[in-house]
């Protein structure tokens, strides 16, 4: 019991890191980005490459994949996103647009790393870092999920700071309230959206490189599975809010795991889509959402 | 001709059907409804048929006509309980609603084949029925466009308030659409199924949101003709873009990156823009 | 290269019965090929070349171009070469049902060689039976791809040869195994759900627990965690490739240290990031390149000469064989004609012939082969000999 | 008997008492104006009428019978048409279409109907233009022509003037009065108060969601309640 809870509370917690991103770029600068598990997959096949070249501890393998996964994030902000966003008649097109561009710039880093690994599966085996295991009583923890577990407390806690104390956060949440105000305001909505891009696609990468470590290996699909699993973390929790998507993540793992442990697990994934579609019916604004910031 | 109309007909084929499953979630965008509901329409025409097919033995047109009628019910079903909804969160809501059915397949034990799915499916529907209905679809709602109804849905789509205020019953016209996006889905995977005599989980899945999306937004949303030439496009892509072998994948999401934020109306929208730039001089007193 | 092949094939005279005469009868006639076959014999061959079964595709083609390069350099059809027309269906039905056609119409092509995916490989064969022209599938284990006298199969089903596991499990004196399966991917699922049950019968142990998961899951631990708590003393872990390692390595992180028995999907290199962690793994296999019967070795070194020294996986191997059985299904008809094509396969499935996968012999359309169990020493693919363990 | 009638209707939303125990009637064949300060309720007032926001209480008549209940879309097949305070046409259609979307009403539109509300309303040269190429002021036309389209008894003007200059401001004034002197009732919701009295029988003045005066146009103006709240300096200003 209390195994399956701590393994719940790992997985929510990759499932936090991941979703906080799209959740933070959709809920203030509009941006859902479909290509966030794309750019999460591949901060680990880069963190992969070069751990295959030299032996590289834990830290570096993850401020690797920071990097990249912030650097891809940036890109698809500028090339992409940002351009929309100027064009877009109004914003119903504009979403939908972001939501195909995110499509199609999603299956870039897939073909790149379907086609070096041809879907074979990969991992840090490399990496100067062992995973350790203890035990504690009933219970035990490896030193990877003790990672996981800091990182996204502590990632967390941060963000949530930032955008409730320091400045450029205010700015940004005045934008999720009202785009045109913040404007009037003088907040630099351009610098604002690649910064939040930018935040966006780091914590995808160290929860690319994070959920490596932790299940020894993924494969180039594998980011599909977690946006759809994000997604319903967000929706569950009230876009935007970073309480919500807390909450989304860690009911949702809850939610999967006693449906793991209690039946023979062939409905899985109908839980996360489940979860979505009740929901976005029964109280659409999430369980912690903000009116104000609810675009529809 | 004939020979090569005989090494492509699967081609063929697939794109009549991708034409309708283009259609089936255009014709709720059209209304303003972000409704994805089409795909998990055509899972059910997919395995309705099939199912009916194997154990009924009924004849194509109405294993394809059972499809339609379960997957209209559905459909309206969800329009109830999905009226609050509307953009992005239709459109997510809809996606899950379409990705719990191919879970659900996968379980249905012997009722779907689980995992496998169905075959042996086989009936004696032909290439000539398939081009045949997605004619008389492209036709109906051609008529659609134009006129009274063209104007109402045009009206719910761009201001729902200022329809309501004419008149417009927007409540009927956007349940209308998620119906007849069930019926034109559920269509066109029934007949995908009888021609393929086949059908597995795996078919019904997100790649066909996927699909389908990038088809209406690289063709155009606002018409029939923007659905045809997105299945055009997407069908024979592959076959076109065979030569750059390996990338394959690479260049099909650059190509839909690109329409996506370059041609925002879609090769439709161009294209209008276009004819409309060169008849402009033609246009008398286009200013007071 | 040439001058190597010729060594080679000089060398399996002695080897290979049916090999020799392969050589033996494109020296002797000198290259008068059968009476109706042209110049060239052209096959399609549809496989998936990209997306995220290219492992199959890719390994496969390798081994139908080592198996065609030996048929057209020992002048095994005489003057007639073997043309292969590669298309890549990259994982779509959509694309693998319209090759089929073009094959179909287009009427150069005398067969084809089928996609791997069953879904894929389930499109075909209806198009392919209709048409009366011969398919030769690998993998593609669902029940729906074998429709007719014109489809066949050269991967044995897996539960032709798991009796290995349930030797192997016995000679360990397991009595109780959780099973852990993909109930997403059709062979899997059957392997899971029949296979285990009937062999647990049958060998002594009982199931403890059965546990589905979905086509794409990623996440193991909660799944290793239930399991290495039951302790049972085996476990199949029947996933998908890029499954195998995730799924062990949370075994053994949550401390299980039984037996960990797979299947083929566990080879091709699947295991690597798994490392350590994996060893002592087995699996039964269809092949392997270590087993020490001659025309196995005859074919792993072929094709490590040709590949860069590289070991060979089951996907090279089952299709070099469907391959070499197709030259010979053509040799008998003597004909490019796609029926007498079909006939001759019969005849040469009734005989067997031996391949890259040991003695092949079929049944009805299906390929059985003897089989081995496979296993994992932490670094690389191992041949379990039984008697030793 | 009244064509439109609410009596102590209330629409809240949370907190905010937008509209709260609002009495009005309307005489047929009248000019009923509406004044007030921005957020005194006049457009939820006109939204309440059509149905557009659900009241919180009060009772809606039209020809006597009770609608607050009734479908908004089945008021415009009872003779309700209305303009919007903002510009609301369709961008993808010809002006003659806009119009034509109000006529679409009945499957078989008088005919003429179209045609007379464009060439009332002066928009016979811009007929084959879109609104993206119009003026504002020839924008606000179409949307009065739209409304004409519909056939009504009862028509609802929510600011029609708004963005246009003198000249056009009195023709739009004449042509209300015309349509009045048709049978055509209407409710005229405006910030210009000469332009009201101009063209106005009747005027209701609100404030925070509240009718504080009505009667003649002399005396709501002259109304010190209604000098205070509102008119005070913008009445002078016009005057």
């Amino acid at each position: 019991m209390a195994q399956n809870l701590l393994n719940a509370l790992t997985l929510g917690s990759l499932y936090l890191l991941f979703a906080l991103g799209m959740s933070l770029a959709w809920g203030t600068i509009g941006i859902l980005n479909f290509a966030h598990g794309s750019i999460f997959m591949f901060a680990a096949f880069t963190g992969h490459l070069l751990v295959g070249q030299v032996a590289l501890p834990l830290p570096l393998v993850l401020l690797i994949g920071t990097a990249v996964g912030a650097a891809l994030s940036v890109l698809a902000q500028v090339l992409a996103f940002e351009p929309i966003q100027r064009r877009a008649r109004d914003h119903r097109r504009a979403e939908l647009q972001i939501l195909v561009g995110g499509i199609g710039i999603a299956t870039i880093p897939l073909a790149i790393a379907q086609h070096a690994t041809k879907s074979v599966p990969f991992g840090f085996t490399g990496s100067t870092f062992q995973v350790e295991v203890y035990r504690l009583g009933p219970v035990q923890l490896t030193n990877v999920q003790l990672v996981i577990l800091g990182a996204a407390a502590v990632l967390t806690g941060v963000l949530a700071w930032w955008l409730r104390s320091a400045r450029t956060g205010l700015a940004l949440r005045s934008i999720g309230v009202d785009a045109e105000v913040a404007t009037m305001m003088g907040v630099n909505r351009r610098g604002l959206a690649v910064a939040t891009m930018a935040v966006a696609g780091a914590l995808a990468g160290i929860a690319g490189v994070l959920l490596t470590y932790y299940l020894g290996s993924i494969a180039a699909e594998s980011g599909d599975g977690f946006l759809i699993k994000a997604f319903a973390a967000i929706v569950l929790g009230g876009i935007g809010s970073i309480g919500g998507a807390v909450a989304g993540a860690m009911i949702l793992a809850l939610a999967e795991t006693v449906v793991l442990t209690q039946t023979s697990g062939m409905w899985v994934d109908a839980v996360s889509f489940g979860l979505i579609f009740a929901v976005l019916v029964l109280r659409p604004r999430g369980l912690f959402g903000r009116k104000e910031v609810r675009r529809t | 001709m004939i020979a090569w109309y005989e090494a492509n007909v699967v081609l063929i084929q697939s794109m009549f059907i991708s034409l309708l499953l283009a259609l089936s979630i255009q014709v709720p965008f059209r209304a303003g409804v972000f409704s994805l509901a089409g795909i998990g329409s055509y899972g059910i025409g997919a395995y309705t048929a099939a199912i009916v097919t194997l154990q009924l033995g009924w004849p194509p047109f109405a294993a394809i006509g059972a499809g339609m009628l379960l997957a209209a019910v559905i459909a309206y079903l969800l329009a109830l309980v999905l009226a609050r909804l509307s953009g992005l969160y239709l459109g997510m809501a809809t996606i899950a609603y379409s990705l719990i059915l191919s879970v659900a397949v996968i379980n249905g034990g012997e009722l779907t084949g689980g995992a496998q799915g169905l075959f042996g499916a086989v009936s004696d529907l032909q290439t000539g029925h398939v081009v045949a209905v997605a004619v008389a679809a492209v036709v109906l709602l051609a008529l659609s466009e134009r006129g009274r109804p063209g104007r109402w849905i045009d009206a719910v789509r761009e201001d729902p308030e200022l329809a309501v205020s004419v008149g417009v019953p927007v409540t009927a016209i956007r349940q209308l659409s998620f119906v007849v996006g069930g019926l034109l889905g559920a269509c066109a995977g029934a007949m995908n199924t009888l021609l393929r005599t086949t059908v597995t989980p795996e078919e019904v899945g997100f790649h066909l949101v996927v699909l389908a999306l990038t088809m209406i937004i690289v063709g155009g949303s606002r018409s029939w003709a923007g659905a045809l030439i997105g299945a055009v496009v997407f069908t024979w892509l592959p076959t076109v873009l065979a030569f750059v072998g390996e990338w394959q994948t690479l260049v099909y999401g650059v190509v839909v990156a690109v329409a996506a934020i370059f041609v925002p109306t879609g090769i439709l929208g161009l294209a209008q823009d276009f004819v409309r730039r060169l008849r402009r001089p033609a246009l008398p007193g286009g200013r007071p | 290269m040439r001058t190597g092949n010729r060594v080679r094939c000089a060398l399996v005279v002695g080897t290979a019965a049916v090999l020799a005469t392969a050589c033996a009868t494109s020296s002797g006639t000198g290259g008068s090929g059968g009476e109706g076959l042209p110049g060239t014999v052209k096959i399609m061959s549809i496989k998936e070349m990209t997306g995220p079964v290219a492992f199959a595709g890719t390994h496969s083609t390798r081994g139908i171009d080592l198996a065609v390069e030996q048929i057209n350099q020992r002048k095994f059809l005489g003057d007639t070469k073997l043309e292969i027309d590669l298309h890549d269906s990259a994982a779509s039905v959509q694309e693998a049902a319209s090759f089929a056609t073009q094959a179909v119409s287009d009427q150069s092509y005398s067969a084809i060689l089928g996609p791997a995916a069953s879904s894929q490989a389930a499109a075909v064969s209806p198009i392919a039976d209709k048409a009366k022209i011969p398919v030769i599938y690998t993998q593609a284990g669902s029940d729906g791809v074998l429709v007719g006298d014109y489809t066949y199969r050269v991967t044995a089903p897996a539960s032709s040869y798991f009796h290995h596991a349930g030797e192997y499990l016995k000679s360990k004196g397991a009595k109780t195994a959780a099973v852990l399966y993909n109930s997403g991917n059709p062979t899997l699922a059957e392997l899971g759900q029949e296979t285990v049950p009937q062999l647990a019968k049958k060998y002594g142990f009982t199931v403890s627990s059965s546990d589905g998961v979905q086509l794409t899951a990623q996440d193991f631990t909660n799944a290793g965690a239930k399991i290495a708590r039951a302790k049972p003393d085996a476990v199949f872990v029947l996933l998908q490739g890029p499954q195998n390692p995730a799924a062990i390595t949370q075994l053994k992180q949550n401390g299980y240290s039984g037996e960990i028995v797979g299947m083929t999907s566990m080879g091709a290199g699947n295991l690597k990031p798994a490392g350590q962690q994996a060893k002592g793994t087995v699996w039964p296999s269809d092949f392997s390149p270590h087993a020490e019967v001659p025309s196995v070795q005859e074919f792993v070194k072929a094709y490590q000469a040709k590949y860069n020294g590289e070991l060979p996986n089951n996907y090279a191997a089952e299709a070099y064989d469907a391959a070499w059985f197709l030259a010979r299904g053509i040799k008998e008809a003597g004909s490019a004609d796609r029926t007498a094509i079909q006939q001759g396969l019969a005849t040469v499935a009734k005989q067997g012939f031996e391949g890259a996968e040991g003695k092949l012999r079929f049944e009805g359309n299906d390929l059985r082969v003897e089989g081995v169990l496979a296993g994992w020493d932490g670094s690389g693919e191992i041949l379990v000999s039984r008697e030793a363990s | 008997m009244t064509v439109i009638e609410a009596r102590d209707v209330a629409v809240h939303y949370g907190g905010i008492k937008a509209v709260d125990g609002v009495d009005l009637a309307l005489e047929p064949g009248r000019i009923c104006g509406l004044l007030g300060p921005n957020g005194s309720g006049k457009s939820t007032l006109l939204a309440a009428l059509t149905r557009l926001v659900p009241l919180t209480r009060g009772t809606l008549l039209l020809d006597g019978a009770e609608y607050q209940n009734a479908a908004p879309a089945s008021l415009a097949r009872r003779g309700v048409a209305r303009t919007f305070q903002t510009v609301r046409l369709l961008p993808d259609l010809t002006v003659a279409e806009n119009v034509r979307l109000g006529a679409d009403l009945r499957r078989r539109a008088p005919a003429g109907v179209v045609d007379d509300a464009i060439e009332r309303t002066g928009l016979g040269d811009v007929v084959r233009a879109r609104p993206g190429e119009l003026s504002y002021g020839m924008s606000r036309r179409v949307e009065i022509a739209r409304a004409l389209a519909t056939s009504p008894r009862l028509l609802l003007l929510d600011e029609p003037t708004a963005g246009m200059n003198q000249a056009e401001r009195q023709e739009i004034s004449e042509l209300l009065r015309r349509l009045r002197d048709e049978g055509l009732t209407q409710l005229l919701v405006e910030h210009d108060v000469q332009l009201m009295i101009d063209t106005c029988d009747d005027l209701v003045a609100m404030n925070f969601g509240a009718v504080v005066a009505h009667g003649s146009p002399a005396e709501v103006v002259t109304d010190p309640d209604v000098q205070r709240a509102y008119l005070g300096k913008k009445w002078r200003a016009h005057a």
